[in-house]
């Protein structure tokens, strides 16, 4: 984990997205699914975010704009500086013999990089909407669904799935692939062990998601 | 002059850089038992600042003494311990138990939990207490949340604190964007960050003028400046916490720009500062109040 | 639903067409004597509001009745009169003169002046000596400082208060950037302004839940979404303070923003928001802290 | 007094002080002396600002950067938008005979319309520093004093004071011409009577600065 003030060098969007690029000012990108604190200007708290993407000398997040803080994120213009702090928490074990990407909405965001790291293997990806979908082009062999129709309706047998999405997502793949791993969120203050404020319930105890996730085994957390 | 975290603003075993990057490292507060702390959600961010509702998740004292401590020791960083109990006697049993660890520098008595009443005589009993079971030096952290916290600050003196940290969080309330409801599980939390800066200021101008103890400032530093402005008020030390979580670097960051701040103000080195603000001013005619009210 | 001033915020001699864009006006605190106020600089900004040691200047209870509030009657806005004192005979005396004044709607006590011990015991005290003194509506204005408030709002709702008036400033310091001396000439202010918001949305909550008594909201509204969150954390009425000295067609302003955001909640009428944050979640899904915890 | 949302138009350096352009917005300029609350970008309270100027269409302020306030009013663009309110106080009593303005520092800003408003007469203006009486160049016919000399030693004598400067300045003046009439400072909240935060000692009491002035007559203040 390392601080660095780092210089916007672009900002594109990708559907109802946005993908932010930044310097990688010496910070090291980390392992797929691991996350970095993203000042937020004009706000106390960082925002935490997967990284998505590591093109040469840059990182790039993709950022859902719902709240103050991801707005003001997504507003950010080539130029601009922000801090950054990273690459903070696990991510996924790289080890698996037949990987599956799973992802839903912004949930694909660290999926691009995981992607890469695994030899584009194939992946089934959830969106609300068309729009919502234009987010699947960041990752290869994609097969998209659209609701009503959901990922795990999707998902082939004899897989290792890899999982980022929203709540009810993660707990319908934890129920049909037990083995899986699977990124979840929770609010967090610092994202290094520092404010206890990312507790989530983990084996009956609640213990800070920052430490020891946010990639976890589906049956650490029982839904 | 020193630069400390606020209690249960660091955990120096999972970041052992950022600790030994501080002159001392106090612990999140330690209770007689275990506790996990309250049902998330327990933090969110207010405009100038935010809440937290952890609710003193800690190991307890026990595996506290036996687990937690002796890698504290080893860190070579001076420690100090953050207890808080339920009843008076709870601090005495912590200190207590504290007393002939070598680990320990300072026990800092957390008398602003929740259920324990925050009233002068009841903080004077707590300390009084705390004072007969240990000789270790004592530092009492104080509410914000009173009419007068020069009162509770000189019944803690009279009981035999050794200094005074100062100030803890104060109730606030958010509430959900779409639901109104708060975001906190527990309802209101703890306002920690910029918005409570003037009232920790306050209180720690207050406490000094009435005790003269020394005193660790703390609530909404994020700069040298403000640490400056604590040291004016009367804390020859300051401690930080919310900025810690936006910036894990601010104690380094903090002490060049104190640094920076003395040398421009010109008065020499940093203990000259302290207590600045309740200095007379120099000459007569600024405290005609004529001069003072048309100031151009 | 009424939005009125904050007391001392507005004075509507000078600012008639202001005041009448208010439900409600109310006066700055009016005295026993009549008061000067503090020397000044008696104003400083602060990053997120502001501190006031105006010190209750008033012409006092004689002149008010034969000069001010004559004129205040012929406003056609209606007036509360806010009242301090030092004893608790004073409040008595002050309502007892007030009593049948036709132009008096309602009186606000004002509990959290200097000098009056702010302890459970006296607030119940002077708003029993004022109820034995007065037939108006009377409300109770609190302050954050004090370590359970709703407890403080008890003993006003069994002394027989008709509403609460909430909160007023709680003491800051600034210091000036050159000098590090207080900028105010008191030392200590109050602060006042969108600093104070989670304190007193705090303090709204935990007394609706405590009293269930009408609350006039306030401490840094600035926004129909501020007002809005006082309403939905128990307070039908709201009040603007600092605002007005930025913005004084705020009271518009605000009206229709907050009309905006009840439209756009789709919860009907404004009446449906009162005390909503205290409602029982929807589903028992909501309330299992795992889910609440990992929200996505 | 009214209070608009109006537009940047124009900020133009005058030696160390910015003059700020901004449109009408319908409001009225009001009387030489008479002051606006300009909302200052990021700050909880406006800043009292003389009018230094009412060219058509617009109301120009002449302004120090010495704190937060001003410095945020200073960085202002064209384009940019701020709340003004006003026109505020009590000006200058314009049916004076043989009016003489004596302005020091940042205290000229009131002058220049009101040198408009009385035909130009003649001025006495000091300074710091030859930089900072750029700002002389606004108002017409003045005589210019740099410090040491001080403008008291140069105003001659048989004319109507109307001063604006720094506190010592107004107090020596004072002292000279008791007849002048002379603008003050004071903090201030509001500007228009609400706070009571402008306290001054008048006539040996605390009165309102924003309400009984800022234009006093010399003997009102007791120096
Ligand atoms: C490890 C980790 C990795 C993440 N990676 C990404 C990423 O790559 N891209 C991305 O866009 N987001 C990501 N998030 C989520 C992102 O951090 C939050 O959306 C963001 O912090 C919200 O901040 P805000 O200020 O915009 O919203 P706030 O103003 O804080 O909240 C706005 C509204 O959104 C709700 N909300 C807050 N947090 C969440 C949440 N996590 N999920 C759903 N609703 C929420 C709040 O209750 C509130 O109603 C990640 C979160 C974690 C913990
Ligand atoms: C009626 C009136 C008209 C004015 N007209 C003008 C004008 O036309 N142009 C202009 O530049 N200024 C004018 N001023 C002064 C201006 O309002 C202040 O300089 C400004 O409010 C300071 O705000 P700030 O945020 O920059 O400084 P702050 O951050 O508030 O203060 C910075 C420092 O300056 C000191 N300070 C604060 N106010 C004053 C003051 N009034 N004089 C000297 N030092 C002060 C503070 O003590 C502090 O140390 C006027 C003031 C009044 C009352
Ligand atoms: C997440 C969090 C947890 C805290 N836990 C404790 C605690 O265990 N014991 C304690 O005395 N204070 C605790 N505090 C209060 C801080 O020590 C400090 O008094 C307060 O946050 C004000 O400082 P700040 O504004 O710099 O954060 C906590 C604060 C935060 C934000
Ligand atoms: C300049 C000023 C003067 C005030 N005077 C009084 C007063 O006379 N009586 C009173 O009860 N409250 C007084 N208050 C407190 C306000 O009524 C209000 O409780 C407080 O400012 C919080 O609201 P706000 O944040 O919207 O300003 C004063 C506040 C300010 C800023
Ligand atoms: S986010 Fe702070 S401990 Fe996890
Ligand atoms: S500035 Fe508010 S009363 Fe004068």
């Amino acid at each position: 984990m390392q601080r660095a003030q780092v210089e916007v060098t672009g900002s594109e969007q990708v559907g109802p997205y946005t993908l932010l690029h930044v310097a990688r000012g010496g910070l090291d990108p980390g392992i797929p699914g691991q996350f970095f604190m993203l000042e937020a200007p004009g706000r106390p708290l960082p925002r935490p975010m997967s990284l998505c993407l590591a093109p040469p000398g840059e990182l790039a997040f993709l950022i859902d704009a719902i709240g103050s803080g991801t707005r003001a994120l997504c507003a950010l213009q080539p130029g601009d500086e922000l801090a950054i702090l990273g690459p903070l928490g696990n991510g996924y074990r790289l080890d698996v013999e037949r990987p599956l990407l799973v992802g839903g909405g912004i949930g694909v965001a660290p999926l691009p990089y995981l992607s890469e790291s695994l030899g584009r293997p194939p992946a089934v990806l959830g969106f609300r909407s068309e729009g919502h979908a234009e987010a699947a082009r960041l990752v290869p062999n994609a097969e998209v669904v659209i609701e009503p129709t959901y990922v795990t309706a999707a998902i082939p047998a004899g897989h290792d799935v890899l999982a980022c999405g929203p709540e009810p997502m993660l707990a319908a793949v934890a129920l049909l692939e037990p083995g899986a791993q699977l990124a979840w969120e929770a609010p967090m203050a610092c994202g290094y062990g520092a404010c206890y404020g990312c507790a989530v319930e983990l084996d009956g105890e609640l213990k800070r998601l920052c430490v020891e996730g946010p990639v976890l085994p589906a049956e650490a957390i029982a839904a | 002059m020193m630069i400390l975290n606020a209690s249960g603003c660091l955990d120096a075993l999972t970041a052992p850089t950022i600790a030994r990057s501080l002159d001392a490292f106090v612990t999140k507060t330690v209770t007689p038992l275990p506790r996990e702390g309250n049902a998330p959600p327990r933090i969110a961010e207010v405009e100038h600042g935010m809440l937290n509702s952890i609710g003193l998740a800690n190991p307890g004292i026990d595996r506290f003494l036996s687990h937690t401590l002796p890698r504290l020791g080893e860190l070579g960083v001076q420690v100090w311990v953050s207890v808080g109990g339920f009843a008076t006697a709870d601090y005495a049993d912590l200190c207590d138990r504290l007393d002939d660890r070598p680990e320990v520098a300072v026990i800092e008595l957390n008398v602003s939990c929740p259920n324990v009443d925050d009233v002068p005589a009841s903080v004077g009993e707590i300390v009084g207490a705390a004072r007969a079971a240990t000789r270790k030096p004592l530092y009492t952290k104080l509410s914000p949340a009173t009419a007068d916290i020069a009162e509770v600050a000189l019944a803690a003196q009279k009981a035999g604190t050794d200094g005074l940290s100062m100030v803890n969080t104060i109730l606030g309330l958010a509430l959900d964007g779409r639901t109104l409801r708060p975001c906190l599980s527990r309802g209101a939390g703890g306002l920690s960050g910029p918005a409570l800066k003037p009232i920790a200021l306050a209180a720690v101008y207050a406490c000094y003028a009435a005790t003269g103890l020394p005193i660790v400032g703390m609530g909404g530093i994020t700069s040298g400046r403000d640490a400056l402005e604590f040291v004016a008020a009367g804390a020859p030390s300051v401690a930080l916490g919310t900025i810690l979580f936006s910036d894990p670097t601010a104690p380094g960051r903090i002490r060049v720009e104190l640094a920076n701040e003395i040398g421009q103000l010109g008065v020499g080195e940093l203990d000259n500062v302290i207590g600045l603000a309740h200095a007379k001013p120099p000459g007569p005619s600024e405290i005609s109040s004529r001069t003072a009210a048309v100031s151009g």
